[in-house]
């Protein structure tokens, strides 16, 4: 065993924390207050050479995401984001997923047009599945509806939860092929900038947290699709369980906010004046235990990626993020309790912290991903996609 | 034993249940972001008789309080209030908890001057021991100073945390006399609004949560208070161990909070379509099993101060304390987990209960109060007063 | 609200607070090793006059029992006897039951039989439900059958769990009638000792705790009952969900359990030495506050049941059954963490409270108990008597 | 990274887990009874190779240990051990730690006088710091006193918890030099077996569980030890935190044990019909995200060691202790809930483990190895060392 990180994997992880202290920290409050996109966050991203993480070697990238060759990478950069700003983690997540969706599932052509994009002017993607309703009905059960026409697909419905829906050069969604049952009529479709028939409802986006990660619904009246905006085969995204790759980017983000709040704790108590109190030696050591035993379930799980073994894999991913969520819960509480309500003023970055983490975990169901490795590990069947 | 309400404490309850939901849940939202007093729900307590409600009968009030006929009385209040509305819950606790100090405390005379203002105009009043940096300093290590001169004490320093101070009428506030030891020159005093020399400190209220308990701070400068507005001996506060008569009243606004959750999940759930799901219900289960176990707690720990059983009395009601914030903490927990990102819009109930909660809790050092209890148990000595 | 001990019930709870201290508790270790049913503490319950507690009055008992005129009182003779040895305080309580089901349901001339046995010579009943295989069946899945013959019923099967089953007048035994479908066919017969055809499966009881509530298997081989010995009518069991008025009196073990453990650490710590560390202080108190919480929820529901509110008494019941297996579980981990592993030599009290506490903790899926009162208050259809 | 075992890791935990299944899984039973050292198992051990794995190569050993140059390997051992037998595991670890010991304190002399007897003999050593009375007088204050004189010391006094005392070759101890401190006058000493003086304490051994690891308490009377069996200057266990090299050891044997419960489980769920119950597959997945939590944070301690990093791995090593503690006690506790008690019959490898585990796990003081945590990050004092 070898639990070092890379030249180029140390190197990211530095060149994000810097971002990430320096720069994203500072700004946290402000894109807070107006629910706006970071875009100044996502611009040092491209000026660091780090839109392309998720993208294959050939096309410039670095090669990581789930199915690249070093799938921890971009996981540590979301992580170091997610300390000083967790809204910037998710957009930087969800723009790794629609540019790796691209990367391993888009025709050359898409490769070149849309990735090039990406590399040369810092092109944002995301990728948007969710619908309102989605969690009661089920996760491939899709109202917004593809009709095939001539040359491409009509689309209709309603995408919520799109993050960075307003500032991406494609909004990469989900639709069921009309008259095509599900799962076989899941359809992924590239909505390219200005598509005529795509608007963001007003007000759609107004959370307790999570706020600068602005995540607006779209609505879809007539929209026309070319077949050129046709990502991969009909059905791919749950036939190869791409939801499951996505994971370990959600775990590392509840890993990372855990972080910054511990980081944080260990700054503010000793000036406080309660570093000496027994309890609040025994929580701040409780969640220090707490953040490296979710750790290191991240990062293996990203090793059994990189070498390929996917059932594994995605049940480990599975593993990694129910702790994450099941520890930065607990960090929370445990958190509050030492620090204490004067350290929660309004526009404080402990509160801006906890409205976050707090939102963000709600991603998952924690109670159903736990229950399905039960089901596995009891001879059961199971779905390791499975998403609240 | 008859766990029954008797008549006035459920004409209490229900005339509270009634106002609560006509009145104070439509006026949450307005209040959380003004972060001023509540003053029409002030108001509404004023019509309603609810200022007087630990006010001794001799007076025309309703006997409640630690020290009166009914404890349980003025409980049912704040935790019908609670249950829609923490700050204004937390507002009914201060008054409450101020005049009954005035009642138990001040001369015939004092009772007179300061109650009936209560009782006939509905005149408001707090109680004030904070103090920045109190928690590492001790809580009866008071910085605000209190010099002897003739026919009274001058007063310096800031006092902070002061529920209702933009519009409370008197202000019961604590100082430490000059060259005394903490024990013998904790001083109480009473300063009318319109005081020389006090003054609200701008901008000193600005928290995540609880914003329309507002809670500002006060700056004292040379502000002379006369003998005749000093309640009872130096020292008898700490002495007689108030601090411990009103736990339960942060004990009913856990417990309403927790019932606040628990309403909306009961609403919510069913309607987001996931009401059969197995984990939704051991989850809304587990949540009403905390509820319950904290009601009766804090009803038996009410009825341990109304037989005299101070001792007794304080020990259960530090134990009704906790438990009720540890249940508090683990339902927003567990709650989150089931109703999901989209209940917890900015401007919802749900995102206003956590965040007043999440603060609110913070009251007390959970781990210090179980402690206590433990003390007490194995032989050590003990404080039941202590708070954070 | 009053929460005091009516006279009888103060009486009861010191009596058998007293035996349990000088007699059962010095004979526990024995029973245990024998895992022999405990005569001469079931013995000291008739000499105390205490066999009849769930007896009603017209018969000479002290009518208590879910549906008698005091269902509290003997809870606390349950609850005071597992502080000392939780056997025995499940061979009362279910002796108590038998008794209060043939009181409750018995012709007039089955309760002058067999209840008058239990007043003048001290006999024991009964009743077993469970059978090997029934978790996975379902709660009224039984194999065992009654088949219709002139006079009566031939039953074979078998029964497991049946505590006292070796030392019981009448073994109150349910089984399914031939032909007809549960829950109908449901059936309640009295096996009345030595009855030809009932033995008791040799080597059928040797768990790793509650030894001494010698429980073992009976084999029943056309064991013929006549209709004198028939209990009720068909399915009254089910029909009128006798099963959720048991709830109450496992709680009361649990409670006293729990209660046991503490008195056994807050003798113990002290003389360890480690009184004054900040951690068992900590864990001391957390244990106290659990245990109170789960107190007042056993006594206010059998408040319930006097007042006759059938279902909340039901629904209240399980609830703080589930609190008090919830907080035995969380007191057996505190308290071995700060008693350490000294405290646990093989023939040591805590290590038997241990193992019984362990082992009577799981007669109830906790996580099911949770989610029926989570169905309950999300409107969806429950059960309040299952069990695991 | 790499989480891959090597081939020689691999090895010993393909040849560990095949001895445990067929060799020590069904001998387990007796030694329990028994309560004597598992000789069987430990002529397996002897015969495999397996005494050797923490001497280093130049005296044929395979070098594991924390100092070694691969810490992995050993604690696989351990794990594999306890997850069928926590006793045997347990035998094994503090052999390890015996000949690590001497392995690394020792002159040339010393680890060639006793540690070829290891390698070539078989030999068997043990390391008893304990005393009673050990925990409140803190951890170093020996009362087993060694007095000066001619050649070497006298030892007179008690030690308990000596495990493998019944079998062990050389035993090595702890005793304080007569008049100095202990950091100073801390002395380790290698006694022999039949050393004149040296006697086992009839009866000194009996816990509820761990009874294979059979550790008895000896008395020395004028024990005299030559300076030859002196290892290393006085303090230098103290000095060089020699305690916290064995965390791991520990840990390893909590998670085996957790393992092996959770073996059971899958094995009895399905068979028992309720695997397809929603709460069992609920707490099988919670304990499997436990394990596994567990299990990356110990191979990543010991990797720490590999690499010198000392004061990291040693509070790693701490963390990795903690949350098996932590991890071993929910899995009991979730384990029981959805087992039943069928699953708890007095001579079931389930009862064996819950009260193996219930005991092993109180070797630590949970609160305050989190205590230590916390201080190192709140920059207060702290010692990993520190052990209940």
């Amino acid at each position: 065993m070898d639990f070092e990180f890379t030249k180029q994997q140390q190197d990211v992880y530095d060149a994000v924390g810097a971002l990430g202290k320096d720069k994203f920290a500072k700004r946290a409050r402000e894109y807070d207050v107006r629910a706006e996109t970071p875009l100044e966050n996502m611009k040092d991203f491209f000026d660091a050479g780090l839109m392309g993480m998720t993208i294959s070697e050939d096309m410039g990238g670095m090669g990581s995401g789930a199915m690249g060759t070093d799938p921890l990478l971009y996981l540590l950069a979301v992580e170091q984001t997610a300390r000083y700003c967790l809204s910037t983690s998710h957009c930087i997540h969800i723009h790794c997923h629609g540019a790796h969706l691209v990367d391993q599932v888009g025709t050359p052509e898409q490769r070149e047009r849309i990735l090039g994009g990406v590399m040369s002017r810092g092109d944002m993607l995301n990728a948007t599945a969710s619908e309102p309703g989605r969690t009661a009905r089920g996760l491939y059960s899709l109202v917004t509806e593809a009709a095939r026409v001539d040359g491409g697909y009509v689309v209709n419905g309603k995408k919520n939860y799109t993050t960075l829906g307003d500032a991406v050069a494609y909004n990469i969604l989900f639709a069921g092929i009309k008259g095509v049952p599900m799962p076989d009529g899941h359809i992924g479709l590239l909505f390219p900038k200005g598509v005529k028939g795509l608007t963001i409802e007003e007000g759609s986006w107004n959370p307790m947290g999570m706020r600068a990660s602005y995540s607006p619904t779209l609505l879809l009246d007539n929209c026309m699709i070319g077949d050129e905006n046709v990502l991969g085969t009909p059905g791919f995204m749950p036939r190869d369980r791409w939801q499951a790759r996505f994971h370990l980017s959600f775990a590392a983000q509840y890993l990372g906010g855990a972080q910054g709040v511990f980081d944080y704790l260990a700054e503010y108590i000793p000036k406080r004046g309660t570093a000496g109190d027994s309890y609040a030696q025994l929580r701040m050591g409780e969640i220090r235990i707490g953040i490296e035993s979710a750790r290191w379930l991240i990062y293996r799980a990203a090793a059994l990626w990189q070498r390929k073994e996917i059932a594994e894999a995605e049940m480990f991913s599975m593993l990694a993020k129910h702790r994450a969520i099941e520890n930065a819960v607990i960090v929370m509480d445990k958190a509050a309790q030492i620090a204490g309500s004067s350290a929660f003023m309004a526009d404080s970055p402990l509160a801006l912290k906890f409205r976050d983490l707090r939102i963000q975990t709600l991603h998952e169901n924690i109670d159903k991903s736990a229950a399905t490795l039960g089901k596995y590990h009891l001879g059961q069947s199971y779905d390791v996609t499975a998403r609240l | 034993m008859d766990f029954q309400f008797t008549p006035k404490q459920r004409e209490i309850y229900e005339l509270v249940g009634a106002l609560a939901k006509e009145k104070f849940a439509p006026r949450a939202a307005k209040y959380d972001v003004l972060a001023t007093s509540p003053v029409e729900n002030l108001q509404d307590f004023r019509d309603n008789g609810l200022l007087k409600l630990t006010i001794s009968e001799d007076l025309g009030g309703m006997g409640s309080g630690a020290m009166g006929r009914d404890p349980v009385l003025y409980l049912l209040a704040i935790e019908q209030t609670a249950r829609v509305d923490m700050s204004t819950a937390q507002c009914l606790h201060i008054h409450s908890h101020g005049s009954h100090l005035i009642d138990h405390v001040g001369t015939q005379e004092q009772r007179e001057h300061f109650l009936l203002k209560v009782v006939e105009d509905g005149a408001l009043c707090n109680a004030t021991g904070s103090e920045p940096g109190r928690t590492s300093r001790g809580q009866y290590n008071l910085t605000t100073s209190a010099e002897r001169v003739d026919g009274g004490y001058v007063i310096n320093g800031l006092k902070n945390y002061a529920t209702l101070g933009d519009v409370a009428d008197f202000n019961i506030m604590f100082a430490g006399v000059v060259h005394k030891a903490p024990s013998m020159g904790h001083l109480m005093i009473v300063v009318p609004k319109g005081t020389p020399g006090l003054s609200l400190v701008p901008d000193s209220w600005n928290p995540m949560g609880m914003r329309g308990a507002a809670s500002p701070s006060f700056k004292l400068e040379n502000v002379f208070v006369p003998d005749d507005h000093v309640l009872g001996e130096p020292g008898v506060y700490p002495r007689e161990r108030w601090q411990a008569k009103f736990h339960l009243g942060f004990a009913a606004q856990y417990l309403g909070g927790a019932e606040g959750i628990f309403d909306i999940l009961t609403d919510y759930l069913p309607k987001r379509g996931t009401a059969g799901d197995s984990y939704a219900q051991l989850r809304v289960g587990e949540i009403r099993i905390g509820i319950d176990s904290v009601r009766w707690l804090i009803y038996r720990a009410a009825w341990l101060w109304s037989r005299g059983e101070i001792q007794q009395a304080e020990l259960l009601s530090l134990e009704a304390k906790h438990r009720a914030i540890d249940n508090a903490v683990m339902t927003m927990d567990k709650a989150a987990q089931v109703a999901g990102s989209s209940a917890f819009w900015a401007d919802s109930a749900m995102a206003r209960f956590f965040r007043d909660m999440r603060i609110h809790t913070l009251h007390e050092n959970l781990d210090k109060t179980a402690a206590t209890i433990g003390k007490f148990y194995l032989g050590q000595e003990f404080d039941t007063t202590a708070r954070l």
